[in-house]
């Protein structure tokens, strides 16, 4: 990875110099080590600061609607997040003559919290070494397995081929990936009775702070003003007043996004309380698998979504309540 | 009687996949039938009859040896009946019977000739014995 | 603040019965907002009325609740009495305490609680009322009849007939379509051309009536009363105003190697040509792909010969632009290309034809002068086979799934022609069945069978394969249940039909849907069978359906009425309860834009100034005079945008609220 | 002495005006009964009934909401009711995914001529509601432990 | 370049019809092409079971395509019949889950229809060029009036084969071109010739197999070719023997030089 960070270096700084693009959306170093940030650079110099390696988890495609309004930007997309790039396309919401992608190779990116899970204290770095993670902490060096520290989007990854480029570092591009058992969790609430599956949603959901980090991450949450903010949309709230409310945003959330949502996981992965939002976002993937066919939101730029589209033969709603009671 | 019929039609139904009741009569299969004159009762015959669960008499039928497996009834067929298919299905049960071989082993040596190829007594076997 | 006025009726005994309407009116008259609350028998008589429209003016009331029969009933009427009151007729909310309270239930005490409930609910919802005003579009008194076939040709003239313009585009040189190359029409036997031609004479003399021709439309903007339509001209290199028809030209040329579009190909033409004698206008036309000049800048003999010096070789295609208020279609059908049905060895066998090729064959002004004959080799053929429903009622994929529903009645009509100017010819038709209903009709198959000894068989035809100078035909007789090995001299094939290709195309361009089988979807079945479910496009002749002649006719009478109707309008009346699209909350997805049945939302580049930030965004636009009103946007836009008028997001969540208190 | 008070849903139905708001009223003029626990909203289209809406109605207290349209092909509007069907599977879908009870929400299509079918409907679906009894659990996933 | 495939010749190959493999190995050879013989393949079963029940008879192509797919993912067929069969079951691995999963489960495999069955014809067509065969052609077959006849498995149902036009193929007339003859088209060249009755029911055999030779006959044939080792068969052991049946790969050879190889 230090070897495409120093590509990537040197070719962004190559394309604001040739006039490819006035700036390049990368990410940069945040506070600590492990907390990679979303940032422009709109120089030469400043170019050789953006920083790749695997706490790059953050998708850029959303910054783009803000910062690529004028000039001609460049951004660096993952696999993953070319999917949110193309849905923003079939959206609008960004102008593919103005930005160039470079599509960069990846091969998952690092949960702090799970290295901090194993009981490793007092992290100073972590750096990669094939398979492993070599971390330094305060008390010396340990090894992990990097499959074992992975982000959740990225265990479950499923694909390594980007969706749109201009051009990609490195060259060679990746595959799907076939079996990426992404819905296993899904299934396993659906075997749940609803019971369970009540106590699960209610501990989970009981945990929201309403800080609103999911839908500020969110590539698909990108309405000018949310529902939830607007005083005349009649629904809006800023924290949960009532016991409801948690659930109606995110009850409501998912349903926006749904077949719109391209699965890219950033809601869970910002998620400060660890709330695997996720879940919801791939019950209505799965969901629109089974029903209306298989669908992959951004995959290409012009698709129409499940919701604004049918079928005079789709499923009855009846499909839905005349399933077995777990 | 009447249950067997219905039972025999719905196991033809697995076999083939092939809902029966498409068919519009217009016997493009038996225009189409290269094996027509041979058999007692015609492909369009047969695509009724199953319709109408008469799959006893289908399977006593030579018919069901007549048919050549020459899809040129599934090609033409408007309604993609696929009569070769549910004659295939009704013999395969007339051959799954208790003694429902066409074909016997002792039958081999006076019609081998030397020119026979592998090939036709392997389909012989396959398609006439279980 | 809202000041509402609640007027329950007590419907005779009919809500009294089992509502306390007093009760009703005293608990709403305690409503925060509620500032008058009565009770009447009759609230939809004129005194009742009279209560409404005096209650209005004396507490200078903003919107009313009326507690009575449903709102499909005497909505109308009540916000009539509001209007006559100087009240805007959308401040009145209809609590049903008829139909969904005093009829159902028997219990009074029940029944009180829940009139009251549904007048609350009216009341929230009236309380967040606005007025709308119905807007008015004008109305462009001109149609547009894309087609030029009898269906095209019978709408223009009618709506010509009753005063307004009306322009027909048709792609081909001449107006005429399909019926233009039938030989006979059934089950009378009139000669087709002898009926047509007077009409599309008539066409081209009507001074309202005018004929774009060799035409195509390339673009359609604007909505119901309103369209700009962008029409392509394409060049015929014949100045059209100045060409005499003289024929001339098609004596001199000498490229004689194009195929003869008219005659299906039978035959060949000149590159310059007109279409037949008979073609309106009869004007020629160079066939730019054919022509020696236009190819390779050697010959011009046409220019040479032609005495009102009309050839014009560097013409360049035209575009014109015009306005219109109704759109009719008429885009007519073709015969489905053989091309998966070899089995009939039709592509191999000049000797196999459509029953298409047979009608120009039959025709006197055909490739053969009218005479029967084998275009192997000219000879006289003395067995004709038919073929029936080739690619019809096909779901293999290869054909179509529906009845053509003409195929029967022309074959029959092709039997009976052969057999009475030829009567030493056998004719056989294999049929699956025989449809014939229609004044007539059946009778006139059962005079082929029965007077004209035509052979018809029960079964379809496997396999056509030529054998020396013959056709031999393998069939089916299911009645005799015996294989068919027939030798014939000729056969014909009753090819299904499908709409013409531009359908689809022209189909999109105006948003007016199109079914599985690119068939023109009507806006009801039953009901309303000749409109779009898109304001102010038509349906006529086979783009809806198959259809025989007079059908056809009486559709694009049917079509023309429609626009009459349309047209005689000064101001179309919009329905106020429209979507509209909060720029300042639009994200420019799309979305809404998909989901809109009737193409009523666009997307426009608008200069928003939002809190101060001045910026071009794209934003959705709602053609008032499109939308009808159903509220899909509303749903599918996530940033809550998309409104509808009259039931907006706030009103129904009032009524939600007030039902759930 | 306090009787304690008999459970009485709090059911809204939402109705489209050109098909299943015409066939309440036929109910109606046939005297067809169906308890009044059932409230109707008329909206032009169920297309145009926002899963917001139901949730509303559960976060203020409904017991069932039940969402009534056109036949799907015979829409008013052509494909408002296509749309509705795919949206309503989806909230349905994530509503059992909360482990909501599945019977409080329902889609029925009722043309106006089908006035048996919707007392019938509004029948049975009162009579599951009652059965479900006080919707508590959509109000309560919070844990207020 | 070598262009390398796995290749499946089938029992028949290896007995009686001897000559159809040989001359297309020479043939391939002279082309360029690389037959590897699949290491260990089973007979296909011959014909095609058409009952969605019948998983066992499936077994042996699945296995043979589980091996290809490992080795290149292209297997070439050469005899119509396990042309065919391979074909189908390809298939319905590929689209069936109910018999593919019985399938896999029962070998022990996983295999999804990956495979690219191609037939001999099709790779002279499409992966080596009926003009480059021309350009190679050594002995052009001038003169030679011949007819090709298709039969039934290669043909149909067309939607599963995908091999040609199913009542009007010219895949065989332009690699009669390609060797130098002239082809003769005749209208029976796709009826069945009775293949499967060739032993048990002579009599409807020879109904066939004559009604196929006329035609041929009449429409100017002199020589038929064919893929198919039954038909061959068929068309001498139940014809008149007048007209000659070879295996289209023979006269490659003969064009291409190499039939004495």
């Amino acid at each position: 990875m230090q070897e495409i960070e120093k590509t990537l270096r040197s070719r962004c700084a190559e394309l604001i110099n040739n006039g490819t693009c006035d700036k390049v959306i990368a990410w940069d170093r945040g506070e600590f080590f492990y907390d990679n940030s979303p940032a422009t650079f709109a120089c030469a110099d400043c170019a050789q600061k953006l920083v790749y390696d695997c706490f790059c988890g953050a998708n850029l495609s959303k910054y783009l609607i803000q910062y690529a309004k004028e000039g001609k930007t460049a951004v660096l997309l993952k696999p993953c997040d070319t999917y949110s790039f193309n849905q923003l396309l079939t959206e609008h919401r960004i102008s593919r003559e103005n930005i160039y992608v470079i599509g960069v190779g990846c091969d998952g990116m690092v949960d702090i919290d799970k290295i901090r899970a194993m009981g490793i204290k007092g992290i100073t770095a972590v750096k990669e070494d094939g398979e492993d993670l070599v971390v330094s902490t305060l008390y010396g060096e340990k090894t992990v397995k990097k499959a074992d520290c992975l982000l959740e989007k990225c265990v479950s990854c499923k694909s390594k081929k980007h969706y749109v480029f201009d051009e990609l570092i490195p060259e060679a591009d990746g595959e799907d990936v076939k079996e990426n058992g992404r819905f296993d969790m899904v299934e396993k609430l659906e075997a749940m009775t609803a019971e369970e599956r009540f106590e699960f949603w209610q501990e989970q959901l009981s945990k929201c702070i309403r800080c609103n980090a999911c839908r500020n991450a969110c590539p698909a949450c990108t309405c000018r003003k949310c529902v939830f903010d607007n005083p005349h949309s009649g629904v809006a709230s800023k924290a949960n007043a009532d016991s409801f409310e948690e659930k109606m945003f995110h009850i409501v959330r998912a349903f926006h996004v749904a077949g719109r949502c391209t699965d890219c996981g950033e809601c869970s992965r910002v998620c400060p309380q660890n709330i695997p939002l996720h879940l919801l976002n791939r019950k209505f993937i799965k969901e629109i698998n089974e029903f209306y066919g298989e669908y992959q939101a951004g995959e290409t730029a012009d698709q129409r979504g499940p919701l604004v589209n049918y079928t005079t033969e789709d499923a009855e709603p009846t499909a839905v309540s005349d399933r077995g009671d777990n | 009687m009447h249950n067997n019929s219905d039972k025999q039609k719905d196991q033809v139904f697995r076999m083939t996949g092939v809902d029966t009741r498409k068919c519009m009569k217009c016997g493009k299969c038996s225009a189409s039938c290269p094996s027509f004159n041979e058999m007692q009762y015609r492909p369009h015959q047969f695509v009724d009859m199953v319709t109408k669960g008469r799959i006893e008499e289908l399977m006593a039928s030579p018919s069901i040896y007549h048919c050549l497996s020459c899809f040129a009834c599934v090609e033409r067929c408007p309604r993609g009946v696929e009569p070769a298919v549910v004659v295939e299905a009704i013999r395969n049960l007339a051959e799954r019977k208790q003694g429902g071989t066409y074909f016997s082993p002792d039958e081999v040596p006076e019609l081998i000739d030397g020119t026979v190829p592998q090939q036709a007594l392997v389909s012989a076997f396959r398609k006439y014995r279980k | 603040m809202q000041r509402i006025g609640v007027f329950v009726c007590w419907c005779g005994s009919n809500i009294a019965a089992t509502v306390d309407v007093e009760r009703v009116a005293q608990v709403m008259k305690n409503e925060p907002g509620v500032v008058f609350s009565t009770d009447y028998q009759y609230m939809c008589s004129e005194a009742g009325q009279a209560i409404i429209r005096n209650a209005i003016a004396e507490h200078k009331l903003t919107g009313i609740v009326v507690c009575s029969c449903s709102p499909r009933m005497h909505e109308a009427t009540f916000r009539k009495t509001a209007q006559r009151a100087g009240l805007n007729p959308y401040m009145v909310e209809i609590a049903n305490i008829r139909e969904q309270c005093s009829w159902i239930h028997k219990d009074k005490e029940e029944g009180t609680e829940k009139a009251i409930v549904l007048a609350r609910a009216a009341l929230a919802k009236v309380m967040l009322n606005a007025p709308l005003i119905a807007g008015q579009s004008s109305v462009t008194k001109r149609a547009l009849v894309i087609g030029g076939g009898i269906a095209g040709i019978q709408s223009a003239l009618d709506i010509a007939d009753a005063g307004y313009e009306v322009d027909i585009v048709e792609k081909e040189p001449t107006i005429g379509g399909k019926m233009s190359k039938l030989d006979k029409t059934f089950p009378t036997l009139d000669c087709s051309a002898c009926i047509l031609t007077p009409k599309m004479v008539d066409a081209a003399q009507n001074e309202k009536i005018t004929l774009y021709t060799y035409s195509e439309v390339e673009e359609v903007k604007g909505f119901v009363g309103n369209f700009n339509v962008k029409i392509r001209r394409k060049a015929r290199y014949v100045k059209e105003d100045v060409c005499t028809g003289c024929g001339a030209c098609m004596q001199k040329c000498p490229s004689k190697k194009g195929l003869n579009e008219f005659n299906l190909g039978l035959n060949k033409r000149t590159a310059i040509y007109i279409p037949f004698a008979q073609a309106i206008p009869n004007v020629a036309v160079i066939d730019a792909t054919q022509c020696i000049k236009i190819k390779n800048n050697k010959c011009g003999l046409c220019d040479t010969v032609c005495a009102a010096k009309a050839i014009d070789y560097n013409q360049q295609d035209e575009f014109i632009e015009r306005e219109y208020g109704a759109i009719v279609m008429a885009t007519g059908f073709n015969p489905i290309k053989l091309d998966k049905f070899n089995e009939y060895s039709y592509a191999e066998c000049p000797d196999v034809i459509t029953s298409l090729e047979l009608e120009r064959i039959m025709n006197a002004a055909g490739p053969t002068g009218g005479k029967l004959v084998k275009m192997s080799n000219g000879e006289h053929p003395h067995d004709i086979t038919f073929i029936q429903c080739v690619g019809s009622r096909d779901i293999s994929g290869r054909g179509k799934c529906y009845c053509s529903k003409i195929c029967c009645m022309y074959t029959a009509k092709h039997a009976m022609l052969i057999r009475d100017k030829y009567p030493d010819v056998n004719v056989h038709v294999f049929y699956i069945d025989v449809r014939t209903p229609g004044k007539n009709f059946d009778e006139f198959y059962r005079r082929a069978v029965e007077e004209y000894s035509v052979d018809y068989i029960k079964g379809q035809v496997g396999k056509v394969y030529p054998e020396g100078d013959h056709l031999v035909v393998q069939g089916v007789d299911m009645l005799a249940n015996e294989q068919i090995i027939h030798k014939t001299d000729m056969v014909v094939l009753a090819t299904a039909i499908e709409p013409d290709p531009t359908a689809r195309k022209i189909a999109s361009m105006l948003t007016a849907s199109i079914d599985t089988n690119d068939f023109i979807t009507e806006a009801h079945p039953k009901l309303r069978p000749v409109e779009s479910p898109t304001a102010g496009i038509f349906l006529s002749g086979v783009c809806q359906g198959p259809k025989d002649i007079p059908e056809t006719v009486a559709q694009a009478g049917a079509a023309a009425v429609k626009v009459l109707g349309l047209l005689s309008k000064d101001k179309l009346v919009t329905n106020p309860c429209v979507s509209q699209s909060n720029e300042l909350l639009c994200n420019g997805c799309s979305m809404c834009q998909n989901v809109c049945p009737y193409g009523a939302i666009g997307y426009e580049d608008k200069l928003i100034n939002d809190h101060g930030i001045r910026e071009t965004r794209r934003v959705a636009v709602v053609n008032e005079a499109l939308c009808q009103g159903c509220g899909a946007c509303t749903v599918t836009c996530p940033s809550g945008a998309m409104d509808l008028k009259g039931f907006t997001n706030k009103q129904i969540m009032a009524e939600v609220d007030a039902i759930c208190k | 002495m306090q009787v304690e008070k008999q459970f009485k849903p709090k059911i809204v139905a939402f109705c489209c005006n050109w098909c299943s708001y015409a066939g309440a009223d036929l109910a109606g003029s046939s005297r067809l009964s169906y308890p009044a626990d059932v409230k109707i909203i008329r909206v032009p289209c169920s297309c145009r009934v926002n899963p917001l809406f139901i949730l509303r109605a559960f976060e203020r207290g409904a017991d069932g909401v039940i969402l009534c349209g056109c036949h799907p092909g015979d829409c008013h509007y052509s494909t408002g009711n296509y749309y509705t069907r795919r949206r309503m599977t989806m909230l349905f879908s994530m509503l059992d995914y909360l482990g909501v009870e599945k019977g409080r929400t329902r889609v029925e299509w009722v043309s106006a001529a089908e006035g048996v079918k919707f007392s019938t409907v509004m029948n049975n679906f009162v009579a599951k509601i009652y059965e479900l009894g006080e919707n508590v659990k959509l109000g309560d996933l919070r844990c207020k432990k | 370049m070598v262009m390398t495939f796995s290749y499946y010749p089938g029992c028949t190959l290896k007995t009686k019809a001897k000559e159809l493999d040989k001359y297309a190995r020479a043939s391939a050879e002279a082309l360029g092409i690389e037959l590897k013989e699949l290491e260990a393949w089973q007979c296909c079963g011959a014909c095609y079971p058409q009952s969605k029940d019948e998983i066992a008879t499936r077994l042996s192509s699945v296995r043979a395509l589980n091996d290809a797919a490992r080795e290149g993912g292209v297997l070439v067929t050469l005899c119509s019949a396990c042309h065919h069969v391979i074909t189908r079951v390809n298939r319905d691995m590929a689209l069936k889950p109910e018999i593919a999963d019985k399938a896999n489960r029962y070998l022990e495999i996983d295999y999804h229809g990956t495979t690219e069955v191609l037939h001999y014809l099709t790779m002279l067509r499409d992966r080596v060029g009926f003009d480059v065969i021309k350009s190679k052609v050594v002995n052009p077959l001038k003169g030679r009036k011949i007819g090709a006849y298709y039969g039934c498995m290669l043909l149909r149902p067309s939607k599963e084969m995908g091999f040609d036009d199913p009542e009007n193929p010219t895949i065989m007339e332009d690699f009669i071109r390609a060797i130098g003859a002239t082809p003769v088209v005749y209208q029976m060249r796709n009826e069945c010739c009775g293949g499967y009755v060739a032993m048990k029911d002579k009599a409807q055999a020879k109904k066939n197999v004559s009604r196929v030779l006329d035609n041929a006959k009449n429409c100017g044939a002199e020589e038929l070719i064919t893929a198919c080792p039954l038909c061959l068969y068929n068309l001498n052991e139940n014809g008149d023997k007048a007209m000659p049946v070879t295996y289209f790969t023979e006269l490659l050879a003969e064009a291409l030089g190499v039939k004495e190889a």
